[in-house]
């Protein structure tokens, strides 16, 4: 069966996003072979249409706010408009920057072979790309998501979109329609108020970024509805027409909203179609690759990793998990990886950042009685008074134990999180947080006031 | 406004001599000896023995107070490890 | 001796800023009666004249900047000017809230007296304010500093200025000379660069912030120099002279700059004069009030806190220890402050933050072939390219064991310091963060690939 162009390797790597590419460059590390199948950019969704993408977007978003209400504090400023072509040129250097380093890395490995063009698993071990064979002592799938949408739904790429189409619209829209209130849709619908669209959100859950604890998206809704961005919680989408300058929308009840265009943005499913998957025995649901914690899938040396896996989807967990998969086939024995414990942010303004539990979740897992939390208003936090942000640092404790969940809302609160990991993940007690007093005035200060709080110490607020 | 005469007497009075002795055998507050019965191991090391499979509660401390130290941990590991583990 | 109107405590504190009011809370919450005396306002320097208002003027210089530079990021906007009075407005409405806050903390609480007055120390147990007495079974002394000034330097408040009159110019100066590159210099330097002040910095030291780790300051002043803030290190100052305009400043070799004020930032002295400490055997050195490690002097129950006790004079620092004094006089044994494990952070632009040992102090204490460091260059931050700042994570660690120091420039750097200051406080090792991937696209990811790349498992980088 082996050709002479056949090859053959430690690894084989179905994709090259997030999730392969950290697989490849850990298993490089490790002196195991790799090829790297890619059939679009190196980088995948994250790099190219996804995290940095947005989070560019979201910077020129915070610009254009901070110009505005610059007067506020003391700078007289005036914001003439949003250039869409400088936004886009700004984003794709960002971007562009960032390819050329990842690329360096990787064809800098003399263990990584880069593969261009798109695989397909024809047996258990080996993928064949335009017809020629890739052979793994294990295959790693890898391949990623797309942007979904609903039954009867159908993305025009013009007047209904997907973040893909949305991340490369040359103009601002007058008014826009966001179908879904989780993560994405709360990012776009953040930038786009920022730069003047009238934007509304219709969600079919009670509300806004339901993954999140309650009190979470009792402050986002809150603050979204200060920023006069609409949204429509518990409504689920009936139907969308086009209408002469735009679409029409017509919710749950009856109700209609038209705006200039529609971005679905409703959940991102596995991109496994078509790729082999079932045919070589490889156990699947819904499109998903199931495997076990120590992200095995059923079929002997094939393992996932990335949003084709089942739970968050992450790109900082896709590396996380092609680390972890790189260090396992080398034989490395690395401890399993904590779902919960992986942090997540949503980069709209203001900003939400969580790790560990919910407060509802703890009391499932611990009982309602050995749960304690502690919300400590940024209001007494001095440098959140500074950007003149609300919001809050959540604590969730089992008594006498450690703390098992930290939620976040307020402006730059992302940047706190990588604190609470550690908190949550190393299982640490209020009082060991407490006891290390905080950089004044920061806002991380918020995070060591809500820990003095809860180890009945606190030291700017009522306990 | 002042005092209750009996505000929970003011303790400790020796006057300290400048450099403190330091009481080496009383467990302070250090995040070793923690408020709510956590074991004596800084934050990271029981993540360890986390991972490790390793339980903290059945070991001695070797460390300062009787703290758990990483070495505590990976001796502890390496002794479940020697009994056959399924591959 | 007592009169009908005389009073006892268990604690008496002199001095209500952030050493003092801290000792207050937490006495307070132990149950323990306090008498807490503050001549000014309560909140001390920090609040009023120091952490507070000088971070509203660097938002206020953030924004300025972030609108001069929108274009950069498809934002158009034109920059009007900066107008004073509305900074003013803006920063005495923060702290005005934030002061609020504090007094309502302080007179709600049943165990505290607040008094009025200024105080001495007239008794070793005793303090006297306008002819009452308070007498503690414990005194605490956390009377704060002031802005020094050189023999010969005569500050007038009007071209010849400290921190204290910065703080309430009531216009934008076209041009100032800092005499003092340490962090309160640069501060102000970074806020009027970003005001449009033509600014020279001089200082006598070799470099800049040269409490920092080598590389931070080198970087530094890289970065000052393309935001052309002037700066002549290793210049010892010899004399200033008023001009018609202003001031001329001649520095050690003869060379001479000249500007419209001169800012006089050559670190802060113990405000101890004439408090009666002395009088009272009080152990001092050069104004300063020794103590051991528990802060306790070498009077039986008299301690100190803040930056009266030689070390580190930040804000947090007297929160810690005031919290420690409280602990120690209700006996609850606290553990004695690491002083390298306070945060600290730099506040002007780029941020500067570190906690632990610079890398030289490091191969003082470990020898040098025991120390590795690792410097992640944020060039290779998502996030950080996105906000356009260059910078690094710098760790120093001990040879296969924990990291002993972080050391970190760029953009908003300082609120990553609270993930450093658990990692240095618990002696984490590289491996231990490594494994914990961190949020993309976030700042805090670079402390995380250091981390990662320090371990030997670089993700975005080299090893
Ligand atoms: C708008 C948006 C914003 C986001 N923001 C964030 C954020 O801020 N933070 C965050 O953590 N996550 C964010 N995400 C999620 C993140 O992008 C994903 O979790 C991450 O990219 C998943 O990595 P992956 O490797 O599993 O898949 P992908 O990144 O999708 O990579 C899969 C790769 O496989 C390739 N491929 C597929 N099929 C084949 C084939 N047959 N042959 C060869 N190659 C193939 C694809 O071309 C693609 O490059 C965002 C996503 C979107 C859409
Ligand atoms: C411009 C500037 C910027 C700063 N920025 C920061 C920063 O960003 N972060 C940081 O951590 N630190 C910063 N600091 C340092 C910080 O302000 C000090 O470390 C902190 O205030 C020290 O607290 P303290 O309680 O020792 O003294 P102080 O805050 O000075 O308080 C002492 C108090 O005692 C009172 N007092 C003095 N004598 C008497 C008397 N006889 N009777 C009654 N009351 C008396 C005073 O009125 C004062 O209120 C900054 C300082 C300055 C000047």
């Amino acid at each position: 069966m082996s050709e002479p162009n056949d090859a053959t390797f430690d690894i084989v790597i179905l994709g090259g996003g997030s999730g392969g590419y950290a697989t490849a460059l850990r298993a490089a590390q490790l002196d195991l072979s790799v090829a790297l199948i890619e059939k679009g950019k190196l980088g995948g969704t994250c790099l190219h249409n996804g995290c940095i993408p947005t989070k560019a977007l979201l910077h020129a978003a915070e610009i254009a706010d901070q110009t505005r209400e610059s007067e506020q504090f003391g700078v007289k400023a005036e914001l003439v408009g949003v250039d869409m072509a400088g936004v886009n040129s700004y984003k794709d250097g960002v971007i562009s920057r960032l390819y050329k380093g990842l690329q360096g890395l990787v064809n800098g490995s003399k263990n990584i072979t880069f593969v261009a063009g798109a695989g397909k698993l024809v047996a258990p071990n080996t993928v064949e790309v335009d017809g020629k064979r890739y052979t793994g002592r294990n295959v790693v799938l890898a391949s990623g998501s797309y942007a979904k949408s609903l039954p009867g739904l159908e993305i025009d790429g013009e007047r209904v979109i997907t973040s893909d189409h949305a991340l490369v619209l040359d103009r601002v829209p007058s008014s826009a329609i966001v179908l879904g209130g989780g993560v994405i849709g709360v990012e776009f619908a953040s930038v786009w108020k920022s730069f003047g669209v009238d934007v509304t959100i219709i969600e079919a859950l009670p509300r806004l970024v339901a993954a999140e604890d309650e009190e979470s998206s009792k402050a986002l809704e809150r603050a979204f509805r200060k920023r006069k961005i609409n949204f429509k919680v518990g409504k689920p989408f009936e139907k969308v027409e086009k209408t002469d300058n735009g679409v029409k929308v017509t919710i749950a009840g009856g109700e209609t909203v038209e705006a200039e265009l529609l971005l679905v943005a409703v959940g991102r499913g596995p991109n496994t179609a078509n790729l082999g998957y079932e045919e070589q025995g490889v156990t699947m649901d819904r499109g998903y690759v199931l495997t076990d914690e120590r992200l095995r899938t059923n079929v002997p040396n094939v393992f996932a990793v990335g949003d084709i896996v089942p739970g968050l989807q992450l790109a900082h967990r896709g590396f996380q998990q092609g680390i972890f998969v790189a260090e396992e086939i080398a034989g490395l024995n690395p401890a399993v990886i904590d779902e919960a414990g992986i942090p997540r942010v949503t980069y709209c303004d203001p900003e939400l950042a969580s790790v560990g539990l919910t407060e509802a979740k703890a009391k499932e897992q611990y009982g309602a009685d050995k749960v304690k939390t502690y919300n400590y208003n940024l209001g007494g936090n001095g440098k959140s008074q500074i950007l003149k942000t609300t919001g809050f640092v959540k604590l969730v404790r089992v008594e006498d134990g450690p703390v098992v969940g930290v939620h976040m809302i307020g402006a730059r609160v992302g940047e706190l999180i990588g604190e609470a990991q550690l908190i949550y993940n190393w299982e640490a007690y209020p009082a060991e947080v407490a006891q290390l007093v905080h950089a004044h005035p920061t806002q991380n200060e918020a995070l060591g006031e809500a820990h003095l709080a809860l180890a009945g110490k606190p030291l700017h607020s009522h306990a | 406004v002042p005092t209750q005469a009996a505000a929970p007497a003011a303790p400790v009075v020796a006057p300290a001599p400048a450099v403190a002795a330091a009481p080496a055998t009383v467990p302070t507050q250090n995040g070793r000896a923690t408020a709510g019965g956590a074991v004596l191991a800084k934050p990271p090391v029981r993540k360890l023995a986390r991972d490790l499979g390793v339980d903290l509660t059945a070991l001695t401390g070797s460390g300062p107070l009787g703290s758990i130290t990483r070495e505590d941990v990976q001796r502890a590991a390496a002794g479940v490890a020697a009994e056959p583990t399924p591959v």
